[in-house]
């Protein structure tokens, strides 16, 4: 089995994302691929990690998403793999079209990195498998361009279908702007494809896989990918 | 003589010695390169006598001054490359791209040691934030050190801030970074072997901080806006696909040397490396990669645009290295080769432009200091009223004291999974990778104390350095540092230069801590105010077993909490009695044999393992430690303190700590053994709240009311 | 082939939310000034080659479909100069 | 008292390095496109009360010393409509 970690320019936590999947995925084949020449058709599962592609420059993620390895990951998921943007990686989902909405900067107008609280919305999906709804997850978030923007219209027809993932919320799992790091529509924090194979996420599970200094609520997460649940998803 | 060195601030004797050296006058190109080479900021005229006093040797030192970086040797096979350096002067100008320049240039510092850079610190200091111009250079800073830092996917893990009116028109702006690498891939930027090529790496050259070195060398001009030409623009994109490209060139190919292009430019490097390596060399600038199409030979040579590395490798290994290199986008263009003859050769078109040794450029003549002492302040404190409880709330509120987290909360701190340990309390803890040893960093300085006496205060830098890092379990094992001063042609400032360095010979001799490297930045003065003398220090410590630091694990309610170390007994340079306006009176030395017995005691096992948290007395003294480890932990605090004196409660010793720890008695064993005094105080409670009692009555401190205070939202 | 230089003008599209032009706008009344609907948008100026201005227009406003602009948030407008 | 539009053009200076401008023209290239010299700059719109044509232009003017404009990297080019 092999997750891939698609590297643009200005990709930096590819790396990390590399340590906290061979920690999540044992036995795992983890390769961390250059967009340019990438080849995700051995791959099960493809993490597009966090950064600044490309500087961030234009808007968030808007270059990496007309980059040639995007045609690899629209065949990934067609094939019924696995798909998780992190933080730069969701930027460049949404701007490839392949998640909805769109982003802004913060409404703080700078970069904010802390622990943020967030609450799982829904269950059914290979990603949220080792949650049960309502449950609250501690990962940091590190972004500049955070604020996820939806419409009011957007959002009902997510929400219907199940594939707001995460809300931020506050310790308990209470709801409020007070919680909200950045603005986004409704506190949405992560979003899901419609099947469920694709997450778009804010914050950094990567940085929540090392289970030695306490910060452990990310590897379910990167976990998604692990056999059983890959039955019938794979080719 | 030319305009170019009167410019840069050569005197008469200056450039008649470079004539006596050329045995002819010198062209207009040399003039330029040698106004840069020979300035202050590159030459470290004033300071460079003085800096050979620093110890500089110990067990783990692996390169020390003189190298890019130094690197001190972490075990297991690992190493450590740390550096501070100051861009004070481009952050007065544009504080943005001053400070995200400032990020790069130490940045690529640590590249050159073969590093991958691993963590930033910054040491800031502003004027007091009620002058909106102070306000708007601390908001540029910050944001300038969060632009490049993050994007760069380099975590900037700590720093210290202080705001003094001396800093007010000439803030400082220090920048560290902390790399890794493993023993065998180290560098070193001795260029060597005859036909050897030099391929510059990097950005495209533009027109970018021309002079800048000289304008570094100089005081800074009432109108500094007609020094924005100058401005340089960092690129943190461009620097992340940098990292890669070199690291991935040093790891693939045998590169014989390196260095980044800093102050004047390539001429700079080229002359450097070379002097390093007892070599000279040709540099072909029509092989320079440019942005702009119109720069002339000077230009070319001395522009100051970022993103750049000079390599040394064999001519066979080129083609290699640029294709690695056109893989990330970065340009890479072969400027030229090693010679034997130890001169270097400026050739535009194969047309030689200028022919002169390698050490007339490199030598520059060192200037001596004019006499003098230091300003003494009076040194009578009056006596300090009983201590009231709104004096701690009071404290916490006071700008060098308050909450921190607005700035480090905008910066990237995990970026890499090497931060065990993130800002908040004393030093940062890194790990060099999974399963790897790792270190505990800190940058540390206090304005008050220099103001009183540059030499104590350089001394009590060193001590509130080697503290921070014990608090983490780490043992202090070497330390770089920045010494950032006013003019050194006057007698005051000369004075400063002299005492700083002392100060911090005395501490590093004392602790058995080498000098790795630092950086010399003069001419802090503006507008004729001076700045206090700030010799900032940052301090590596070494973890075996980073992830055990101590702190990583989070402390429960029921711990004891443990005062080690002997208590204050006085206010001199306090912040309480600058607060209640007591005067100025110089402090007692650090008391470097305790330091030595508390390292001696995180180093016991033993202890070790039952200290959860450990908090060392700075500015405020104990009550505001307490407080901060209420604030931390979010625990409360009920204790039993045996002194209400003011001494006891706002004193600032050099070398207390406060603990928390699973078994009070093990830590008290321990301490014993290890010479250590050690009181047990109380214990956490779960309410969050801060309880003391002391014989002159009991304050209580809800934790909402402190944290309003702290993060000065009353 | 002759060339031209355009200028888009992005801005946010309508009702859609502009928290840096808030921010700058409450700077603005800070420091004293009496400003007021203040949007902050952007500006992208590049060079062309096309065998007519029309041909030039057109490709530029592929390059705005492509990549320039993001519907979902932004409006431009072109203006196309010869050289 | 009447009221003015203010747009701003804001560009980097001439020979700043403009790190945005070299990466959209890089992707505008790598997508087919043949631009050259792409400048990415920023545009400020905001309304303003004055007296006068010039007063407002003085008002602008000062708001972009104070804060709009960096004058040490950026140049701006003003135009003022009434409304
Ligand atoms: N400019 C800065 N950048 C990043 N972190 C900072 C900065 N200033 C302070 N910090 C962090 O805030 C925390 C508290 O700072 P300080 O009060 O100086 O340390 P200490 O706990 O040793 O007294 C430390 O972790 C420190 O690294
Ligand atoms: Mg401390």
């Amino acid at each position: 089995m092999r997750a891939d970690i698609l590297v643009f320019p200005g990709s930096n936590c590819d790396l990390d994302t590399e340590i906290a999947l061979r920690e999540a995925l044992p036995g795992w084949q983890v390769e961390r691929q250059w967009h340019d020449g990438a080849h995700l058709g051995e791959s099960q599962f493809c993490v597009l990690p966090g950064g600044f592609a490309y500087g961030d420059y234009l808007r968030a993620g808007a270059l990496a998403a007309r980059s040639g390895a995007i045609a690899e990951v629209r065949r990934l998921i067609e094939r019924g793999g696995l798909v998780l943007g992190i933080c730069n990686g969701f930027q460049v989902l949404v701007e490839a079209g392949i998640l909805p909405g769109a982003f802004q900067a913060n409404t703080v107008q700078h970069f904010v990195c802390r622990d943020a609280h967030l609450r799982v919305e829904r269950a059914r999906s290979p990603f949220l498998a080792d949650f049960a709804e309502g449950d609250v997850l501690t990962l940091p978030i590190a972004h500049q361009e955070g604020n996820y923007r939806l419409t009011a219209d957007e959002y009902r027809r997510l929400k219907d279908e199940g594939r707001i993932a995460f809300t931020y919320c506050g310790p308990h799992g209470e709801s409020g702007d007070e919680h909200n790091p950045n603005g986004s529509y409704a506190g949405v924090a992560g979003v899901l494809g419609a099947e469920g194979r694709v997450l778009g996420m804010m914050p950094h599970p990567e940085r929540a896989a090392w289970p030695a200094v306490g910060r452990k609520d990310g590897l379910g997460i990167l976990a998604a990918a692990l056999a059983p649940r890959l039955e019938g998803g794979g080719h | 003589m030319p305009e170019a060195a009167t410019v840069a601030g050569l005197t008469r004797d200056e450039a008649k010695e470079a004539r006596r050296r050329a045995g002819r006058d010198l062209g207009a190109l040399e003039w330029a390169i040698l106004a840069v080479q020979w300035s202050e900021h590159c030459a470290y005229k004033h300071s460079k006598e003085l800096l050979r006093s620093l110890p500089k040797d110990g067990a783990h030192v692996m390169a020390g001054p003189g190298a890019s970086a130094g690197v001190l040797d972490l075990g297991d096979g690992w190493a450590c490359a740390a550096k501070i350096e100051s861009h004070n002067h481009p952050s007065a100008v544009e504080p943005l791209q001053g400070a995200a320049t400032g990020l790069g240039g130490i940045m690529r510092d640590v590249l050159a040691m073969g590093a991958r850079p691993a963590a930033f610190l910054d040491a800031l200091r502003f004027g007091p934030l009620d002058d909106p111009k102070s306000a708007f250079l601390a908001r540029g800073v910050v944001a300038g050190v969060g632009h490049y830092g993050n994007c760069v996917g380099v975590p900037t893990v700590g720093g210290d801030v202080y705001y003094h009116p001396s800093y007010q028109r000439n803030p400082l702006v220090n920048a560290m970074c902390v790399g890794f690498l493993r023993h065998g891939e180290m560098r070193s930027a001795a260029a060597a072997g005859d036909g050897n090529a030099f391929l510059l790496l990097g950005a495209a050259t533009g027109r970018d901080g021309i002079g800048g070195a000289a304008f570094a060398s100089v005081e800074l001009q009432a109108d500094a806006a007609q020094d924005r030409p100058r401005v340089q623009v960092g690129d943190p994109f461009y620097g992340k696909l940098l990292i890669e490209a070199t690291l991935e060139i040093l790891r693939e190919l045998p590169v014989v040397a390196i260095q980044d292009l800093g102050a004047g430019g390539l001429a700079g490097a080229a002359i450097e490396m070379c002097h390093q390596g007892g070599v000279g060399a040709e540099i072909e600038l029509a092989a320079v990669p440019l942005r702009a199409q119109d720069l002339t030979p000077p230009e070319i040579l001395l522009s100051e645009s970022q993103e750049r590395m000079l390599l040394c490798l064999s001519p066979q290994d080129i083609p290699a290295a640029q294709a690695v290199a056109k893989r990330y986008g970065v340009e890479a263009a072969q400027v030229g080769r090693i010679t034997a003859k130890p001169t270097m050769r400026f050739l535009y078109e194969s047309e030689c432009l200028s022919e002169l040794k390698t050490s007339i450029y490199a030598e520059a003549p060192l200037r001596s200091l004019p006499q003098g002492a230091a300003p003494k302040v009076a040194g009578a404190m009056s006596a300090a009223s009983p201590v009231a409880r709104e004096d701690l709330l009071r404290m916490l509120t006071l700008p060098d004291l308050c909450d921190r987290s607005p700035i480090y909360a905008t910066y990237d701190q995990d970026v890499g999974l090497r931060t065990v340990v993130r800002p908040g309390l004393d030093a940062a803890v890194l790990r060099a990778a999974p399963g790897a040893p790792g270190v505990a960093v800190t940058t540390d300085q206090n304005p008050r104390l220099c103001a009183i006496s540059a030499r104590l205060g350089a001394e009590h830098a060193v001590a509130e350095a080697a503290r921070n890092v014990i608090a983490r379990g780490a043992v202090p094992i070497g330390l770089t540092n920045c010494l950032n001063l006013p003019s050194p042609e006057h007698p005051a400032g000369a004075a400063a230069l002299r005492d700083v360095i002392e100060g911090i010979r005395q501490a590093a001799l004392a602790l058995s801590l080498p000098v790795t490297g630092g950086n010399v930045s003069l001419y802090n003065e503006a507008e004729a105010v001076a700045i206090v003398p700030t010799p900032v220090i940052g301090m590596i410590g070494l973890l075996p077993d980073p992830e055990r630091a101590i702190g990583v694990a989070p402390s429960p309610p029921g711990a004891a909490v443990l005062l080690l170390g002997d208590p204050g007994t006085s206010l001199a340079g306090s912040v309480y009695a600058e607060m209640k306006g007591l005067g100025e009176a110089e402090p007692a030395a650090p008391d470097y044999g305790a330091l030595r017995r508390m390292t001696a005691l995180i180093g016991d096992g033993s202890a070790r393992e039952e200290i959860l948290l450990l908090h060392d007395l700075a500015d405020g003294g104990l009550l505001v430690a307490l407080a901060e480890v209420a604030l931390h932990t979010g625990l409360g605090l009920d204790l039993r303190l045996e002194s209400s004196e003011a001494a006891f409660l706002f004193g600032e010793p050099s070398a207390q700590f406060v603990a928390l720890a699973s078994r009070a008695d093990a830590v008290a064993a321990a301490a014993t053994r290890a010479g250590v005094s050690c009181r047990e105080l109380g214990r956490t409670t779960a309410d969050g709240n801060l309880r003391i009692a002391a014989p002159a009555g009991v304050m209580e401190f809800a934790q909402s009311e402190l944290r309003k205070a702290w993060r000065r939202e009353a | 082939m002759p060339e031209y230089r355009a200028h888009l003008q992005v801005r946010l599209r309508q009702g859609v939310l502009d928290p840096a032009g808030q921010a700058v706008g409450h700077a603005l009344r800070d420091l004293g000034f009496p400003a007021r609907d203040v949007g902050v948008g952007k500006l992208l100026e590049l060079t062309v080659e096309a065998a007519s201005a029309e041909a030039a227009e057109a490709e530029v406003r592929r390059m705005a479909a492509e990549l320039l602009v993001n519907p979902v948030l932004e409006d431009y407008d072109l203006e196309l100069l010869p050289r």
